[in-house]
């Protein structure tokens, strides 16, 4: 188990190689020299020149020890991201964020993944019924709609229009509050697709032979469901869980920006409109090194479920 | 003494063989265009097309056709839906039924440009790195696992803000280029893995190393012998993430990182988030049903697609 | 069945979630809030870079320059602060002495001994200039400095010859800023400068700085202002939240006793003389959508909004006029002039645009201003028939019949046709830069797109998130741009130096227009007091630029604010952004208002 | 030959699969009857549904599209088709069990393998778990796999494909069922397996006196383990008969073709003869008599293009469907 471990530490070294060369190549050779946002209004050339020199923008890219590319890497890997264009450090940032995000995130993924995988059972148990067909209707009709609008009609109809729920977030607002509506919406916009791919995850295995095996030995319909399909589809299933995992630490994009969230994603929508190459790159970094993790954990995960994989 | 027996072909399941003469292909669109309702969402996704083209024709050659005017005031600022202006009007006085047939051709050129992106990186290199293995395989293996390991939202973004406005090599990129060269430059990494994975399987099969065998140069069995046995995959694709691509474009406009000054579903919906408070809605609801009808008809197509191509196929 | 393992694991992710809010403290009721929102973040409080609107509203309650714009008076007259008296100016009305008031204390911080806050000295304005004209700062407020004060120049040569910022010496002596003693502060200046003390006197750059606070905070001093004024930072949540609380160090002010005539009618007297800051707290509430703001003050839980230009039917029924609705909340209505111009600038440097002046005027003849401002302004907004603000000195009320406004297609396209001679061929597509990518700007720049194609004059609307605006008009690599100026002293000086040649990009002059006429001039006007003739020279300057017209100038903004009738002694004054410490809550009526959007809901 | 009673017997079933092509009549009206102790062989090319028919025995035809629409399924008196799902479930894997083709995915990879054993034995005989457990054991050793103890344990993976076609035995024959099931058992295996696999079965046929219905395409495994066989072709029963006379004398030309295309011991020189054409496609079955355009008979007779023969018994106690088997026209027979 160890020894896997560490096997799989060391194969995620090219990959983290991988993903800061990308940054670089897309912040520091594509993205370029930032100055200019840097300094603001009524910049004077020798502002500029003194940010350059602090930003080492005049550096070399590559090929020399104190490339950019050098200065890139030394930062990443120390997870010393420097300031934001607002001079705020950085991680201070993104420390703010995570709880927002997560108490965001966390009740939606949650809520998603027990409903979707409740209800697919449910569908897979009536697969071939009307209750199936209208149910993969919705789905696919509910993955048609597109978040934007499911977002603008909750808040507009659910808050601004009815008052269940507080329109945006703001400071005097508990957690619970102004989280509850955002987290609604999550929830129902990803029902279409999660339910639809759970779904297809049980009835394959429903088509398995096994399962005629199990109907051969006697046993009942629910119990065949609930014992040997689903202890079959939990790995699938799980898989999917637990990658999605930092992801949740991402927080959610528009959810975060339509109600005022001040979670990660409100910060990256910003750092988006503030061309500020520093926050989305340090995002970047730091969600591929935690996806990069919770593959690992994900693997471990698999071998826990499936005893036909073994770790060694 | 019968003991060794003889065995009649034998392999007992229910689905059957196509009659000869019919390529697994023909049998599959066959067994798609059986199916009312795929032949229903084929002609919705081919009026959506239609449509973008002639807007396209018409911008071209400034043919003055009512609906693709959509910058010319046809009823008084927000007008609410009425006889004239089905979806109403938005602050100009411009009608938004036009605004969205409009933003069908955006969408359209966004999503058809990102899928041939993708797929022009996607296929060859998921074909190459499945045939020759090796350091090649490696080499590519590792590129689409460190863009995998980036999530995908993030990725999209970061390439759109980086690349809108700039110019590179003389060439500017303005609105929707930098959008769809985003999304298309992101999202070729599923296809790859699977076209590599597929390749894997075929390049051990009889045919392929019969091609070998009669001398055949390798790039001439990737695509004439291995891609038209994959192929299937990716027109399956296509048609899922074609999806995904539109939406995408919407939360990128809605971002500011869209296009800018044409309508655009994305743009109407983000134009709506404010107008809401007066108590228009119609700009909301008409991009939200554009791109509710292509959608449902991809993703129903899509899925038809796949279960009479390759039912074991799983695209999330 | 092993995967609860996992489930438990995936569970414990849970944890995370905080229950309740760590808000900051709680309100009780017999404690006097404001309760103010802000329509975006806050970069800094540091006098050092701060430049815009909104830092200041915050900065200016937390520290205190020498001098302030009176509160009530009009119009506007500048009046000590931090110092004693008015300065002494010497007869080359170069050399100007400032006494400051003894015994005012900075606010205790930790960053003082037994963090206890120490008397203000001359030394901190010393310090505090010093610190902008630091090149390794990178100060944004440099500008407002350059090639003013003698000597100064020359320690900022000095700073660039420094390696790190830490070598640095700010004893070093500069000729023409220093402390006479602890309590006399000596500014000479290269050359007179009537505007110093509105235009940096009264400004956050002559906010005293301790020097104690800069080495105890270094960079974060951004976040940790330390200053002498009636109230200091408590809470700053950047995203979404600032909190100021009563600074006890301050020392005792009153407030006003005179003011204009009919303030005393309008209760604005009310209070005369009594000792200030009257609130024990200040909340900003950063919100950067209208929508939310507004229905929180709607609610009753800020005191003061704006109006967003897409809730104006619900709160006026006519040109002004509250709605019943907003009458029986005890709303009310003030309405004022910004000191402001918006415009759409031309590249003079551009080929195509300098030298063809007819196209520029084609252009400024083609835009509708008034659709434009029924369209995006609701009306309200003033047509800018020229560049100085009509409550200015200078402006010159029959402008409007000089028609460079006009909106004359006709004429426009007359103009066109000239523009193609000089030009010797159809105009080429112009690019027009456009500051956000939002919706509004969007409709603005489609605006434009109509007008511009309707006089058959093709053009691209560029929209550029802020950073990248900045970066475009301060190199001058954009043909037309939307752009604006909001004066900080009521005095057209402050809108012309935007044409003054020596202020080429990334100066303020981001026509990059230049005119050795309008320069001779302002040289002239520029040194001299005010008086009916440099008034004659502003009018002279100003039909220069109208003539040449660098600028389709577009509209005057009116600003139209609602507030609570509890929230007692608001009066706006736009050249003065610390007045809270005048501002008063009647407790008592703030309650009923609750009571009666209770008894609404039941 | 000597009267024995019938376990199992099958009247004119018919099993339908109402697929989005259209319907295919995967079973059409079979008939036949398993008798007590003894082996009964269905024999047939892929897809003729003898697999559905034994399916359709148990009740676990494919659900929604597979349909019985016709017939009845008479076993130990009661019609097995009439049975509440719930009946039908004690009857399934405790009086008729039934063993799969394909060992290696037929068990459930994450559950052990006594695991999967026991589930049966705990449902139908109420055992406590640890006697369910010894019988598991006592199951594993009837189909002799060595250290049962220590294989109880073990996962279907750790196992080869034999070993887990034990396993399938073990379990189907754990509740000491009257009627054995076995479709295909052997396809899957490689040859000397599949004899081992057989001889197995054997035994345990004689020791627990049930009977078995082999499902096999393997004329070869019929002719030596089954005592009645019935040979299907295009989802009906082409010819039903005793095996001995089967092999002497077929009566269906379809029959006979097998057996002329049966390689024999000492036979040399000439190629082996084969049936011309192919199996028909369910969809497109041809008029009259299916094996006619096959058929060396009557492929040119106008009524096997367009009457299609009935199974009808004939008086020396064999069944076929074809109008020119000897006497299967008699004049007191109905037309």
């Amino acid at each position: 188990m160890a020894a896997y471990i560490i096997r799989r530490l060391l194969y995620t070294i090219p990959i983290v190689f991988g993903v800061l060369l990308l940054t670089f190549i897309l912040f520091t050779v594509v993205g370029g020299d930032i100055s200019f946002e840097i300094a603001g209004k009524n910049a004077t050339p020798e502002t500029i020149r003194e940010i350059r020199e602090e930003y080492g923008f005049n550096k070399p890219l590559f090929l020399a020890w104190d490339s950019q590319f050098v200065r890139h890497f030394k930062d990443a890997l120390t997870f010393n991201f420097g300031r934001a264009l607002d001079r705020e450090p950085v991680l201070d940032k993104i420390k703010r964020g995570v709880i927002p995000s997560l108490s965001l995130t966390v009740p939606i993924f949650f809520g998603e993944v027990v409903i979707s995988v409740a209800i697919a059972l449910f569908v897979a148990f009536l697969r071939g019924t009307v209750w199936d067909i209208v149910a993969v209707v919705l789905c696919v009709a509910g993955m048609s709609i597109p978040y934007l609008s499911f977002i603008l009609f909750g808040q507009y109809f659910l808050a601004y229009k009815w008052g269940f729920f507080p329109v945006f977030f703001s400071p005097e607002l508990s957690i619970p509050q102004y989280v509850a509506l955002p987290v609604i919406i999550g929830i129902v916009t990803g029902l279409g697709s999660n339910v639809r791919f759970y779904r297809t995850v049980m009835l394959d295995e429903m088509r398995a032979d096994y399962v005629r095996t199990a109907f051969a030995k006697g046993l009942d319909a629910r119990r065949v469901l609930f014992r040997h399909v689903l202890k079959n589809a939990m790995i699938p299933i799980l898989t999917t869980i637990v990658l999605a995992i930092p992801f949740l630490f991402l927080g959610s994009l528009l959810l975060e920006r339509f109600f005022g969230i001040p979670g990660i994603g409100y910060l990256m929508v910003e750092a988006i409109g503030a061309r500020d190459y520093f926050v989305i790159n340090a995002m970047t970094y730091i969600s591929a090194i935690l996806f990069v993790i919770f593959n690992l954990i994900t693997d471990i995960c698999y071998a826990l479920v499936d005893p036909r994989i073994s770790l060694g | 003494m019968l003991t060794r027996g003889f065995h009649l072909a034998d392999n007992t399941q229910t689905e059957f063989k196509p009659p000869k003469g019919v390529s697994l292909w023909q049998d599959g669109f066959r067994r798609l265009f059986r199916r009312p309702i795929a032949v229903i969402c084929f002609a919705v996704i081919i009026f959506y097309f239609a449509l973008a083209a002639f807007i396209y024709l018409a911008e071209i050659f400034h043919w003055q056709i009512g609906f693709t005017l959509w910058s010319q005031a046809t009823g008084p600022s927000y007008q609410p839906p009425c006889r004239e202006n089905i979806f109403g009007t938005d602050i100009f006085g411009f009608s938004v039924f036009r605004r969205m047939l409009y933003g069908a051709k955006t969408s359209i050129t966004v999503a058809l440009c990102a899928s041939i992106i993708s797929i022009g990186i996607g296929v060859p290199l998921g074909a190459v790195a499945g045939y020759f293995r090796g350091i090649v395989d490696e080499i590519i293996v590792w590129a689409y696992s460190t863009l995998s390991s980036i999530p995908y939202i993030l990725l999209i973004m970061a390439f759109a803000v980086v690349l809108h406005d700039k110019t590179i090599a003389g060439f500017k990129l303005s609105g929707i280029t930098s959008v769809y060269l985003a999304i298309g430059l992101t999202s070729w990494v599923d296809l790859c893995r699977l076209i590599r994975g597929e390749t894997i399987k075929h390049k051990e099969r009889e045919y392929i190393l019969a091609a070998q065998s009669y001398g055949c140069t390798n790039s001439r069995i990737i695509f004439k012998h291995l891609l038209p046995n994959v192929f299937h995959i990716v027109i399956i694709i296509f048609s899922l993430q074609f999806v995904s691509f539109i939406h995408a474009e919407i939360i990128l406009s809605f971002l500011g990182l869209g296009e800018a000054d044409k309508p655009s579903w994305g743009a109407m919906i983000n134009d709506a988030r404010i107008e809401l408070a007066r108590g228009v809605w119609w700009q909301m609801v008409a991009a939200t049903v554009a791109v509710f009808v292509i959608s449902l008809a991809l993703n129903v197509f899509g899925d038809a697609l796949r279960d009479s191509l390759d039912p074991k196929l799983r695209v999330r | 069945m092993r995967t609860r393992h996992v489930l438990l694991f995936i569970a414990s992710f849970l944890a995370f979630i905080p229950v309740g809010c760590k808000r900051s403290s709680p309100q009780n009721a017999n404690e006097m809030v404001l309760h103010h929102v802000i329509y975006t973040k806050i970069k800094t409080l540091d006098p050092l870079s701060l430049r815009d609107v909104y830092g200041a509203t915050i900065m200016f309650q937390i520290g205190e320059p020498l001098y302030q714009y009176h509160f009530l008076k009009r119009p506007y007259v500048l009046v000590p602060l931090l110092a004693e008296d008015m300065p002494q100016i010497s007869e080359d009305r170069c050399t100007y002495t400032v006494k400051i008031k003894k015994g005012v204390r900075f606010q205790d911080d930790a960053c003082f001994k037994i963090g206890k806050g120490r008397e203000l000295k001359a030394d901190d304005f010393v310090y505090a200039l010093k610190r902008i004209a630091n090149v390794k700062n990178v100060s944004e407020n440099w500008s407002v400095f350059d090639n003013r004060i003698v000597g100064l120049n020359e320690f900022r040569e000095y700073t660039k010859t420094c390696k790190t910022a830490a070598e640095i010496d700010y004893s070093r002596p500069v000729e023409g800023l220093y402390a006479a003693d602890d309590y006399t502060l000596v500014i000479k200046l290269t050359k007179p400068w009537p505007q110093i003390i509105g235009s940096a006197m009264a400004d956050q750059v002559f906010m005293p700085v301790a020097k104690e606070a800069v080495d105890y905070y270094g960079k974060d001093i951004v976040a940790h202002p330390v200053g002498t004024g009636p109230f200091k930072l408590k809470v700053w949540q950047r995203a979404s939240y600032i909190e100021l609380v009563r600074n006890p160090n301050f020392r005792g002010e009153t407030y006003p006793t005179e003011g204009e005539p009919g303030d005393k009618e309008a209760g604005y007297l009310d209070d005369a003389g009594k000792p200030i800051p009257f609130a024990d707290k200040v909340t900003w509430t950063i919100i950067e959508e209208y929508q939310p703001a507004w229905l929180l003050f709607m609610q009753g839980k800020l005191d003061i909004s704006a109006v967003p230009k897409d809730n104006y039917s619900e709160v006026f029924s006519g040109p002004g006029v509250l709605t019943e609705e907003m009458k029986q909340r005890n709303i009310r209505l003030e309405t004022f002039d910004e000191p402001s111009v918006f415009w759409i600038g031309f590249n003079m440097d551009d080929p195509v645009l300098g030298k063809n002046k007819p196209l520029r005027q084609a252009i400024s003849h083609a835009i509708d201003r008034q659709k434009f401002i029924d369209l995006f302004f609701n009306g309200r907004d003033k047509i800018a028939h020229g560049i100085i603000h009509p409550m200015m000195a200078g402006y010159d009320p029959n402008i409007v019949n000089k028609g460079f406004a006009a909106y004359d297609p006709n004429e426009a396209r007359e103009l066109l046709k000239q523009a193609e001679q000089i030009q010797g061929g159809p105009i080429p597509e112009l690019k027009v830069a456009n500051p956000g990518t939002d919706t509004t700007s969007r409709q603005m720049g489609q605006f434009i797109n109509m007008q511009l194609e309707d006089i058959g004059l093709k053009v691209e609307i560029l929209y550029m998130d802020w950073p990248t605006f900045q970066e475009k008009i301060n190199t001058a690599s954009e043909q037309m741009f939307f752009y604006g100026g909001f004066a900080s002293i009521p005095d057209a000086m402050d809108f012309l130096d935007m044409f003054y040649s020596k202020n080429k990009p990334p100066g303020s002059n981001k026509f990059s227009y230049n005119n050795p006429e309008f320069d001779r001039i302002f040289d002239q006007a520029s040194v001299m007091l005010d008086s009916p003739q440099r008034t004659e020279l502003y009018r002279k300057m100003e039909m220069l630029v109208l003539e040449d017209c660098p600028a389709a100038f577009l509209n005057h903004r009116v600003n139209y604010v609602l507030h609570y009738n509890w929230y007692k002694n608001y009066k706006p004054n736009v050249f003065n952004y610390g007045v809270s410490k005048y501002l008063r809550v009647d407790l008592k009526e703030r309650a009923e208002y609750d009571k009666l959007l209770k008894s609404r809901k039941d | 030959m000597p009267e024995i009673d019938t376990l199992l017997s099958v009247e004119n079933l018919s099993t339908h699969f109402f697929t989005q092509q259209g319907v295919v009549r995967a079973v059409q009206d079979v008939s036949f009857s398993v008798k007590k102790s003894r082996t009964f062989a269905v024999v047939g090319e892929s897809g003729c549904g003898k697999s559905i028919t034994a399916l359709s025995i148990m009740r676990l035809v494919p659900e929604p599209q597979g349909k019985i629409v016709a017939g009845k399924i008479n076993f130990g008196g009661r019609n097995l088709l009439d049975l509440s799902k719930k009946r039908m479930r004690a009857i399934r894997g405790n009086r008729i069990a039934m063993i799969f083709q394909e060992p290696m995915t037929s068990l459930n990879p994450v559950f052990t393998v006594g695991y999967q054993i026991e589930e049966a034995i705990r449902l139908h005989q109420h055992k406590s778990k640890s006697d369910a457990r010894d019988l598991a054991i006592q199951a594993l050793q009837q189909v002799r796999i060595s250290d049962p103890k220590q294989r109880i344990k073990e996962y279907p993976h750790q196992m080869s494909g034999g070993m887990r076609q034990r396993v399938m035995i073990a379990m189907a024959i754990s509740c000491k069922p009257e009627l054995l099931i076995a479709d295909e058992p052997t396809t899957a295996l490689d040859v000397t397996i599949q004899a081992q696999i057989l001889d197995l079965l054997d035994q345990l046929q004689k020791q627990s006196q049930m009977s078995v219905l082999l499902i096999t395409h393997n004329l070869g495994i019929v002719a030596e383990r089954a005592q009645d066989v019935a040979v299907m072709y295009a989802s009906r029963i082409a010819e039903l008969s005793d095996c001995k006379s089967l092999f002497d004398n077929p009566l269906h030309p379809y029959t006979q073709g097998l057996l002329k295309s049966l390689p024999r011991l000492g036979f040399t020189g000439k190629r082996l003869y084969t049936i011309p054409g192919i199996v028909p496609e369910p969809l497109r079955f041809p008029a009259g008599c299916k094996f006619h355009p096959r058929c060396p008979v009557g492929c040119n007779d106008k009524r096997c293009q367009t009457v299609e023969p009935q199974l009808r018994s004939l008086d020396n106690g064999r069944a076929v469907a074809c109008w020119f088997a000897p006497g299967y026209e008699r004049p007191d027979n109905p037309k």
